[in-house]
């Protein structure tokens, strides 16, 4: 048995691991730096608490209903608790089983947290606590089985290398359809239905997190591989200058859009590079990675501004856009830019179609889903706390504290 | 010319300002201060210790204004102050002698 | 003896401040404030959505001075406060009945 | 009813608090400011060069209360607010014509 | 020599280090961000200055004491300034002497830093100063070599994979002693002995902090293998459950116990989950690891409240509860889960012996030994500011400035 | 082909581009630390812009320029856009081209954000784009192909192993050309030109950059050595180390000249050995490695206050005296320390004479094209903000936004 492990891909694979659960601390930091500081314990609670929670969940359910079984839309319950999971290889891979698992749940956890950002500063923390475990435990697993656990969208060879859709949407949808219910925080629009600016407290912890989660996608990305190939440093290569592509897209946006250099939408054109890229980042170029960049920072600006002024919803970190909207983009883009089978590149729309196909199926699947969840949760514990709380902020009203008790604040 | 300082709820300084709007009444100052009174405080914790708090965050709102506006103010700000639960704030009314605008040098009703 | 409350502009601080020390009046309090006026506000953007900030940082200088003084205190506050510009702030004279000196006890002139 | 502004230091802020408390006189507002006077100032250092700051944190608490009792309060203010060095603070007191509780519309001694 | 050299575990063990390292930073944010905003430069300078010094000592006398000559009690110098350590393998190991150092210097810091946060607030700097060179100097490395080095305790078969009890306790009790002698901060228990609630000033920092330590706990148990071998997978796994565990079982019972969930103790309790699995991480199941946890999680609450209310000490970070109870709860689990010879797992109460038998020596010695040394410097320079120093800050006084110089405080 | 890659070697180079690009989150928040928060988004944006545009710039321009042709000064444009690099070896090396092109990718623009704290808080946004672009598309290439990319300071022997010369040098040669022609802030110096002390505003955030630097720099310094051999441990401690010596030497030297221990300048010293140490770190012993970073700590604290004092010239974080002043110590020092020609190990004085030539050289070529750079800047679009924008703070006026919108600040 040992024979077969390949220990250097081990290391990858753990590395990598680390790599993207440092991006939980990336997500942490940017989402208390969006959102105002009277509410700061409860988004820093809240993201601690879906890792630490989604490692739980994952390793009782999560795991096996994604990665065990022949099914072509659920795994089983063979891997319930992680039984029988050793240290012999996964299947197809010369990495430890253990390995792989814990891979998985980093990435599992990080689905659910896209969520926290979409919800901040009005969701009750038991409301978020049941989204959050529906999603680990259930949503995230199904879609994960569809396709990287063998399940029916693997099988008609859609691509999403390090899960622009397995991850980034599913958190983005699911991110929608529980603030369609849950509604925008006080003030968000004006009598007139305005959108307003409400400001987060916090730039450098923003940019903290924003950094962090570049530096974990190196992990999130090329650890995908699930081993050290001569691939990889491509992998990071497109990483990096789609990030780069779409920071500076959107900060040139909003430069002649709105006047000013924005802070806020150079950090989501960064993030949005990242999301984009995951799913095509092992089978484009360099070249065509800086042009997802780009046009990803393009359409995180625009999307960003429709979802608000256009469909009335309040996401407060541009969640929904950054990872919904462009984890899509991401997913169609291997159709377009590949270099095996893209439109642009190759000329042939097949591979295109197939994108389209599994990334439609999961809209559907998660967003309603999700939509479902989020009302039977509306309809008995609630999802909202009251007015007064929420004016109050969170902290002081749900967590009993103050996240800055030294400063005199606004 | 008299100096009104209104003593309010935090949560309620836009509407306070709005209904000062209305009034044509635009120039005023703030402060952010703590207050205690009737209201009880708030009950923090931290690391699981809870601690009590008496100070409460409360706005002041300074204006000075002729002396002919100051019922009409008032009355203003205590309707849209107002919320009916202790720890509402206090009005406060004092005697200004003389007003001077900085940038011109203008001074009393001409100057506020 | 005489309460002088001055508003003005955050960035003149130093000018004020040094201005007075020529004078010999070193004793003052001050206070981070916002107001609102004749000036127009300041608009940000926050994720590429502008928006308006009415109320504006100000700086509150309070002094207690003799009631002979007060005259020269506040054109060396206007002069050296000014800028020509809306926003420059304002000056509030009142009444102080009685002053004390927390340290020794002393009161009024003396406790200045 | 006077108004009594007292200008402390902030470690003396909870004895002062006390002490008013056992006179009954819980009502009152504070504010974080700055102040200077006779107390030097302190210097601090950045990346190794040394600086002065001359406006030193204090806190201001601001009490109405009825006229007779005011004496009573600023003896209570000035006992536990008192170090004997320099910064220990002033007390001002000023005329107040008008009060009113937001919250009942009550005036004057009843709004207290 | 070359042919002994395995560049696969060396590199593993250089990573390891730098996760270790980065460590340092976790414990300065959530030390710093957990005591007030007028002690965050004197809390920062310690912080930073333990990993520099404790770098330097332990290149310098530390390292030989742990792990030369053939003492049951303690090294010789015979690696003096590491002279002779080079790049030839490490007796055991096949990585160069080198990187063990490097790792086991890491480690040592550790230690020291662990103190910083229990002290904090009123600790003369100068005295810190002395109290973390004799702990990295002469303390740790005793410990070290007891049960790392060849010692005694090591013959005794004592098990202590990554240090629960040669890290985490030894500093954990470093501190208890010490703050023994430095008494509590002015104004921590009321004139009835009442403990009041002394907040800290940024939950952000403190948060940076724990998910930092988490991440670099990656390091810290992982890397003890010393290689990189496939049992590997398993201690990054049982690390991370456990750290979950800890957060979940502590914030579930502050919210049960006090009414409000609480991030405070939540951050505690991860890292109660983590000190705990230190020691048994490679040898008990992921299920046992998740165990471990929520037990960590449970003891560190109420051992943070029996501290302060019962014993009277004033710990602000709560580092004796998490460094030093959970250290021995942690070495004592490994009698308990083992899956080779825990009492609950096998039956068998022999290694359980073993284990309270290192954890009680330890405690003696380090308690003792620490008492002594705090006693001294309390007699000759002094341990503690004076109380104006203390009311006034740390910062403004000792260190000649302000954490925040741009912000209004309280 | 595949033959001659070296997977582990790859592996090795892979994760140390990744520390370095966490530098760039260090540089981020040591920068925004220590200057005031009304240009927090100003500095924070411009350090993340620096790396996303370097990202780009080096990709298109850069690269081609430092690592290709034959050239003794300066490459062609064969890898224009990176063209033809793929995962076959770079010449030379067990390790893809791809992975060689990302770490010097991550290396380039750091030498631009090392500009970003010397210009801080009063150039133009537009002006700092133009320096950065010309510094990494340019004039890092340039040095980067005399030293490492086969021109004529490497045909000479010139050995700066991870750039002390080639990184830190340039940046800080470049920034003290700029802030000549930029000037100091406003307030930096009174009536009679002395120069006043104008506070940072958060030191923690300031903290958190020094140690992720210290931190990246184990990806930095043996990183560099492009393949994981037997030195590699070697080099991590010799940078470690010497980050040590040189926070501890200056924090004593504070303490000695100003009466107070001062957190500002002893992070400064860790970078400043940091600095040192990256030419030399690879053929120097520990021990010397400690006296390399002790006096650099004791230079940056005599270099900040002449630059200050004598040269009038404003440097808010003291790039010039890290990474300028340290940087040519730090080449130097290699003449003087390296075991197998330094002056004071061996008695050999020809190495050391290499190193000045290099050195001189580097400042010449540096200062001079940045000089005419920023003086072309100024008298076009103008370098420098007008006085009321800078009294205001640059995020209100160029950002159009406040870093910490909920607090109350000065
Ligand atoms: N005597 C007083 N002097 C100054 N401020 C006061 C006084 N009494 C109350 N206040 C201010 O008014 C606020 C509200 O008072 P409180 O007694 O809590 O509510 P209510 O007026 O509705 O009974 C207090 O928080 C304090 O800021
Ligand atoms: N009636 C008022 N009462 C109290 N404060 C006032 C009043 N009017 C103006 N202020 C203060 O003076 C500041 C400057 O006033 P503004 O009208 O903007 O400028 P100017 O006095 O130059 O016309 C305001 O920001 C506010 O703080
Ligand atoms: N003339 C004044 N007007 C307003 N505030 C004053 C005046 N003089 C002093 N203060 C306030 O009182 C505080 C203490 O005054 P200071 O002269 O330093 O101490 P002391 O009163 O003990 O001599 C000052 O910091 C300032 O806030």
């Amino acid at each position: 048995m040992s024979m077969e492990i390949n220990l250097l891909d081990t290391m990858w694979v753990l590395i990598a691991s680390f790599l993207v659960f440092i991006m939980h601390l990336g997500f942490t930091t940017i989402e208390a730096g969006l959102t105002r500081s009277k509410n700061t314990i409860s988004i820093i609670t809240k993201n601690v608490f879906t890792i630490a929670m989604g490692s739980i969940i994952f390793m009782v359910i999560g795991f096996t209903l994604a990665f065990s079984g022949e099914g072509k839309l659920i795994g089983d319950l063979s891997y319930f608790m992680i039984n029988g999971l050793d240290s012999s290889p996964w299947p197809g891979l010369m990495i430890p089983a253990m390995a792989f698992f814990l891979f998985q749940a980093m990435f599992a956890a990080t689905s659910a947290t896209i969520v926290s950002g979409a919800v901040a500063e009005r969701i009750k923390f038991s409301a978020y606590i049941l989204v959050s475990v529906v999603l680990v435990g259930l949503i995230y697993p199904i879609i994960a089985h569809w396709i990287w656990g063998g399940g029916w969208l693997s099988s008609l060879g859609f691509h999403d290398f390090a899960g622009s859709t397995v991850v980034h949407s599913v958190g983005g949808w699911t991110a929608l359809a529980t603030v369609i219910i849950l509604g925008p925080r006080f003030g968000k629009f004006d009598s007139n239905g305005k959108p307003q600016a409400i400001a987060g407290h916090n730039i450098g912890l923003a940019a903290i997190g924003c950094l962090l989660l570049w530096f974990g996608w190196f992990g999130f990305n090329p650890g995908s591989e699930l081993a050290l190939t001569e691939n990889v440093p491509l992998i990071a290569i497109t990483t990096n200058i789609a990030a780069a592509g779409g920071g500076i897209a959107a900060l040139t946006i909003t430069k002649f859009k709105g006047g000013k250099p924005d802070i806020g939408m150079f950090l989501n054109g960064i993030l949005a590079g990242l999301v984009a890229i995951t799913a095509p980042c092992a089978v484009v170029s360099p070249q065509w990675a800086l042009v997802i960049g780009l046009i990803a920072g393009i359409i995180v600006v625009y999307a960003v501004e429709f979802i608000e002024a256009k469909l009335k919803i309040d996401d407060p970190v541009g969640a929904i856009s950054v990872h919904g909207v462009c984890g899509f983009f991401g997913t169609i883009s291997v159709g377009l830019f590949s270099s095996a089978n893209g439109l642009i590149t190759t000329g042939s729309a097949s591979q295109l179609f197939v994108q389209l196909i599994g990334s439609v199926a999961t809209f559907g699947l998660v967003f309603v889903s999700a939509l479902i969840v989020a009302k039977v949760i509306d309809m008995t514990i609630g999802l909202r706390v009251p007015a007064e709380v929420e004016i109050k902020g969170l902290d002081i009203t749900e967590f009993g504290g103050d996240s800055y008790p030294d400063f005199i604040k606004m | 010319m008299k100096k009104i300082e209104a003593i309010i709820r935090p949560e309620k300084i836009q509407d306070v300002k709005a209904a000062l709007d209305s009034l044509g009444c635009v120039g005023m100052t703030i402060t952010e201060v703590k207050g205690r009174g009737k209201q009880g405080g708030v009950t923090q914790q931290w690391r699981g210790r809870q601690y009590h708090i008496d100070l409460l965050p409360k706005i002041k709102i300074e204006l000075v204004v002729k002396t002919k506006y100051v019922d009409k103010v008032v009355n203003t700000i205590i309707e849209s102050a107002k919320t009916g639960q202790t720890g509402d704030g206090k009005i406060f009314v004092s005697p200004v002698e003389k007003v001077y605008r900085v940038r011109t040098g203008e001074i009393d009703e001409e100057a506020i």
